[in-house]
């Protein structure tokens, strides 16, 4: 099946078939994912052939569509709920971070909670502050949620294989901005096993750590760099809860440079919990602070001129590269 | 027709099982036998007693942080309840949700819950899934008056009407939210006005009388049932004690003629009045009731007492389902492997 | 009684003024002057024609994602408005909002919303102040149908009626929610029945005419000023456009033959024969209004276009009210400043 | 006034009285605020002093009761909203961080929004999983917000005095295992500004950056310590947005080892920021990682068998303290 390519978007959409014709119990309810297939698509053609059993329209009620889920996993099924943007998990953050992640533990592990929970991250369509956030750092906080976050259309099948087959609460995160990139993506059902990083391109002088949409302009800015002389090794993370520390750290020890790169906010994000475990595991190796590449600290702003400015690039990643190249290595006096 | 006498035997059963259980765990409580905080259900237990008698057992029930009463009705195992109260390992979570997350999945009783209103959701996905099986199981849902203000309670209540789905919401009105008058905070005078809002038939019976309760459940569940979507229940009734802990009378929010005037219509006092007039039971037959639940609460007391505290080294059991990623999340278990 | 012709003209001004800055801004967005999203008011001009010529200037008005229509009705600046939909620095928000957060909060327009009901609750809390500060002010919420499904409102609406604050609720009811028809999402026929939920009197008028929702207005103030709580105002009406952009026609959620006969019942249409038919103004005068309205119109195009991007040195700014506080939550800004 | 002792609790409840004496503008709106005087009594005898208009018992309703402190403040009024536990940030994080943190910036500046919303926080009281969150960190991942944790009664009334009279959204936490601890505090109206970190002990071998209630265990570690013969620096941050960065990176450039303590789960907590911020900043200082405490990656459980396992002490802090200090400095090869 090789060199059959897919968009991102259609990916995931053909993940969603298979994996509704393989388990009757996998159902998919959210705000017109029946009838309009989701506001980017992401479930089109789903109805007709699943019929109004399985794809379940909903009124507008962020919470009540995560405690459908949640409800409806405890009693034996497995959930796909979708919230149409990643801003909305804050309307439904009780339901998300005060229920589905802590059910299993405080019922002293009696449950299970097959839960996905669909949605759509990140800027770059000049949706302004409530429709372009990415919000995954406050949820890989909250013990009990896995969070994956694709940057292929390859993974975005393969991870959502691996996120409904999986018995714990998962959110699901696709880059609105992705959805007609494309890729090889085999026609089988296939896993792509959560908490398990990428290397998408090997090297020896610094390594990059990104997701979703970052993970792509990281390998740009890598690109770019080797023009330069400077040889990047590319770790695309998949799955950033869990976290796949080992990779990161072989990696870390191996180039002893790191420039960590999201497009949430910098200050709090994903990155400052890769940069503490980084120094904490690979201290000795270090030729340079552990750098970090993410949004400023204001909300997102609606003017392309000014959300251009704020969401990171393969411009300000290879800035960042280049600083940290730089950098002399401790010892080294200048 | 007067009602069957085992069910009336049934009912004041379960009605004795939650006010003995109640009354131990608030003196044990008041011990200081018992951490955290807890929420009494005693003066309540017509409406758990009468709504889960009516029930089968493959229906589910989801309940507050009152949330004792509703686990006893369901035949909540008493030894298994104590030891969570008391944080013991050989409670129904471990010890590790105690009064506010008790739960019992194999009864079908999906749990206790912190949040007010954050059950609601979550049983209407239990009622969905019921739908979805092709099933004839309801999923109940029992939640305070002061928890229909919340914005879960809205969205669930509207999605369930929305989806027609096998959900009976049952309403316990005690008048309160902890030191706040229902009155206070909505302007109406029944909270089952709020049934219109979602096109939902509503009743509102004598959460005091524990076989009007049964009947007016009874009568709701043949709709839900027969699929014709969710039934709205309210139940006037009133808690003994405060909102938190075991204090009774004296209560600034509360006159004390109030709450003698509630415990003057008390749902145990008038169903054993009327089983013996009734011919139901003798008196001593009652009393040999009473006597075999306390010996059942006392003992669950000695089991919880004589059970050990959890072992420090179960903390991060089931966060997940499968060990190896709770593992490979918990930056503390990863530093001993990789650390330098 | 007829309506006094300064209101008529008032009301027809306005929802005209309404329409072709709508009418503008789709072919701006066709022609991919527009960044994002837009979601046109085209079709409910009545609903903010007639609520807000019956406002005081003092009177603050709270919107949706589409928000447009509210902040034209209650006299926005359209220079300011197409610019900030262009997402230039001469916008209302300096381009940092657009279409779903433009605001003017010197017109006592408090901003349009990007989250369904996220703006009904803030409508309630500067209706409090109204109240706080003892003034006869009203706060007038505008939301959709849909929006009433959501726990937000829900709570918002408890409020306002469990403080009695002098909030007017306005539900825009267009018949659907994105793509979902208001039927499937819930089981009620008229959404002004939620409106017994709290408590809140309520009436149902139609939304196509201005006139009888200048009325409704007029008449639901006149108990809010007083004192008496929030009211409950549904307007039926109809949007032309699809959801979100400039498609009319062909859509599969909705036959065109529904779009064509709530057309024929065009508000604007309405109004312009009753102004003729009543003497209210000639249809000369009425073509003179409309091409001035146009007029404006095409100059805030040019100020739009002729307008400025904002600089990016800009981004930071008035993150905080402090410029201080934002430089020192500024990790990049600190960074400068400490890096070793 | 030296010498004059007042509880935590009494520290908050004076500010309360005093800031609603000096300005009309302030009120008070949440659950059980008004006839109860809040769960744990901060704002006992409120109602009494200033009556039903400025002291409002609401609905059980989080998102209204933000929303209606938005309201109000956008309209002009001080408002003070409380949450009962700050669990429930959760319940209305979409009025927190989608609209009070956003909506000046939204508008372009036009608008002011002189909110406080205070909340209790912490664990320890056996109150389980969904009554003792410390979630501070994701609130200082969304810019527009300011989040103060006092640690002591004097900043418990001084930093309510700066929050209530500043002019953004400020989340005030207490924690509410200090209710009862006592201090001195000056009888008159004074701030302690927002973005100050204190450094309540100095010393030269190790740095102990926490905040809350975690500042004290971190004193008693480094009590333990010193007899140890170990001289720490404690700094606590009273506020944990905006970080005072400037005091932290000045310590650490002077005791070269730092441990950053925090009640929140350790996986993406604050001390993550903090964490990498110091190694971004002073990289050729550190002797050793940059070390953190904090929660383990679980729901806070029930029993206090497992909360004590749980929540971090100053016995888990010493034993940290010792680690980093023993930790040999860079070049040094053991
Ligand atoms: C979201 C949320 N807000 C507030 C609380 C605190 N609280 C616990 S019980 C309660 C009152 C609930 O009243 P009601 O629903 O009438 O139940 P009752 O206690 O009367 O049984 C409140 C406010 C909470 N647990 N969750
Ligand atoms: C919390 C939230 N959920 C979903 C959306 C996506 N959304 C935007 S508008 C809309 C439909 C709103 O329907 P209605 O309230 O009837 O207003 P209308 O668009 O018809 O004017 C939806 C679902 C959103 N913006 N916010
Ligand atoms: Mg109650
Ligand atoms: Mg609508």
């Amino acid at each position: 099946m090789s060199g059959r390519e897919l968009s991102y978007l259609q990916a995931f959409n053909e993940a969603m078939h298979q994996l509704m014709a393989e388990d009757d119990d996998v159902f998919v309810a959210g705000e017109d994912v029946a009838g309009k297939g989701g506001v980017f698509g992401s479930f089109v053609g789903l109805l007709d052939e699943f019929g109004e059993r399985r794809m379940i329209d909903t009124p507008i009620s962020e919470q009540a569509i995560v405690g459908l889920g949640i409800g409806a996993a405890v009693a034996g099924l497995r959930p796909v709920v979708d919230l149409m943007f990643m801003d909305f998990v804050l309307v439904s953050m009780d339901q998300i971070a005060n229920q589905a992640a802590k059910l299993k533990y405080m019922f002293g592990g009696n449950a299970s909670l097959p839960m996905t929970i669909t949605t759509n991250g990140g800027a770059g369509l000049s949706a302004a502050a409530q429709h372009s956030q990415s919000l995954e750092a406050m949820l890989c906080h909250v013990p009990g949620l896995k969070v994956v976050m694709p940057a292929t259309p390859y993974d975005c099948k393969g991870l959502m294989a691996a996120s409904v087959r999986e018995d714990n609460p998962v959110i699901f995160v696709k880059h609105k901005r992705m959805f007609g990139v494309k890729g090889e993506v085999p026609e089988e059902l296939y896993e792509v096993p959560l908490g398990q990083a990428a290397i998408t391109r090997e090297g020896s002088d610094v390594t990059v750590i990104a997701y979703s949409r970052m993970a792509s302009e990281a390998l740009a800015a890598a690109a770019t760099l080797a023009d330069e002389g400077v040889d990047c090794e590319v770790i695309d993370l998949r799955t950033v809860q869990p976290l796949d520390i080992e990779t990161i750290v072989a990696s870390a020890r191996k180039t002893n440079r790191i420039v960590v790169v999201h497009e949430a906010v910098r200050f709090g994000g994903l990155g400052a919990e890769i940069a503490a475990q980084i120094q904490e595991h690979a201290f000795d190796h270090l030729d340079a602070p552990v750098a970090r590449v993410g949004a400023p600290f204001s909300p997102i702003p609606f003017s392309p001129a000014l959300e251009t400015a704020y969401v990171p690039s393969a411009e300000r990643i290879a800035a960042e590269i280049r600083a940290t190249m730089h950098r002399p290595a401790p010892g080294v006096t200048v | 027709m007067p009602l069957d006498p085992e069910i009336v035997k049934d009912l004041h059963r379960r009605m004795v099982r939650i006010r003995f259980f109640e009354e131990a765990a608030g003196r044990l409580f008041e011990a200081n036998k018992m951490p955290g905080f807890i929420h009494l259900y005693v003066g309540q237990e017509a409406v758990a007693a009468g709504v889960s008698v009516a029930l089968r057992d493959e229906d589910q029930i989801s309940s507050t942080h009152r949330g004792h009463g509703h686990l006893v009705a369901k035949g909540g195992d008493l030894n298994k309840m104590m030891a969570e109260l008391m944080g013991k390992a050989t409670g129904y979570c471990n010890g590790k949700g105690g009064s506010m997350h008790i739960c019992d999945l194999e009864l079908n009783m999906l749990g206790a819950n912190g949040i007010v209103g954050g059950g609601v959701p979550i049983a209407v996905g239990a009622g969905f899934a019921n739908k979805y099986s092709g099933n004839e199981t309801v999923s109940v849902v029992f939640f305070g008056d002061g928890s229909t203000n919340i914005g879960a309670f809205h969205e669930a209540a509207n999605m369930a009407a929305a989806l027609k789905l096998p959900v009976l919401f049952v309403c316990e009105n005690n008048g309160y939210a902890e030191y706040t008058p229902r009155e206070q905070s909505m302007a109406i005078k029944d909270v089952a006005e709020r049934a219109g809002a979602y096109g939902m038939p509503s009743k509102i019976v004598d959460g005091m009388d524990a076989m009007a309760v049964f009947e007016a459940t009874e009568s709701a569940l043949v709709s839900v049932r027969a699929g014709e979507g969710p039934y709205f229940l309210e139940c006037k009734t009133y808690r003994y004690y405060n909102h938190h802990g075991i204090q009774n009378l004296g209560l600034s929010y509360r006159t004390d003629e109030e709450v003698e005037e509630w415990k003057g219509r008390d749902a145990i006092d008038a169903i054993e009045a009327r089983m013996v007039a009734d011919g139901v039971a003798s008196e001593a037959e009652v009393e040999a009731n009473r006597a075999s639940i306390q010996a059942e609460v006392d003992e669950a007391i000695d089991f919880a007492d004589s059970s050990p505290m959890p072992d420090p080294a179960d903390l991060l059991d089931n966060v997940y389902s499968d060990a190896v990623s709770s593992d490979a999340v918990s930056s503390d278990a990863v530093n001993s492997e990789v650390r330098s």
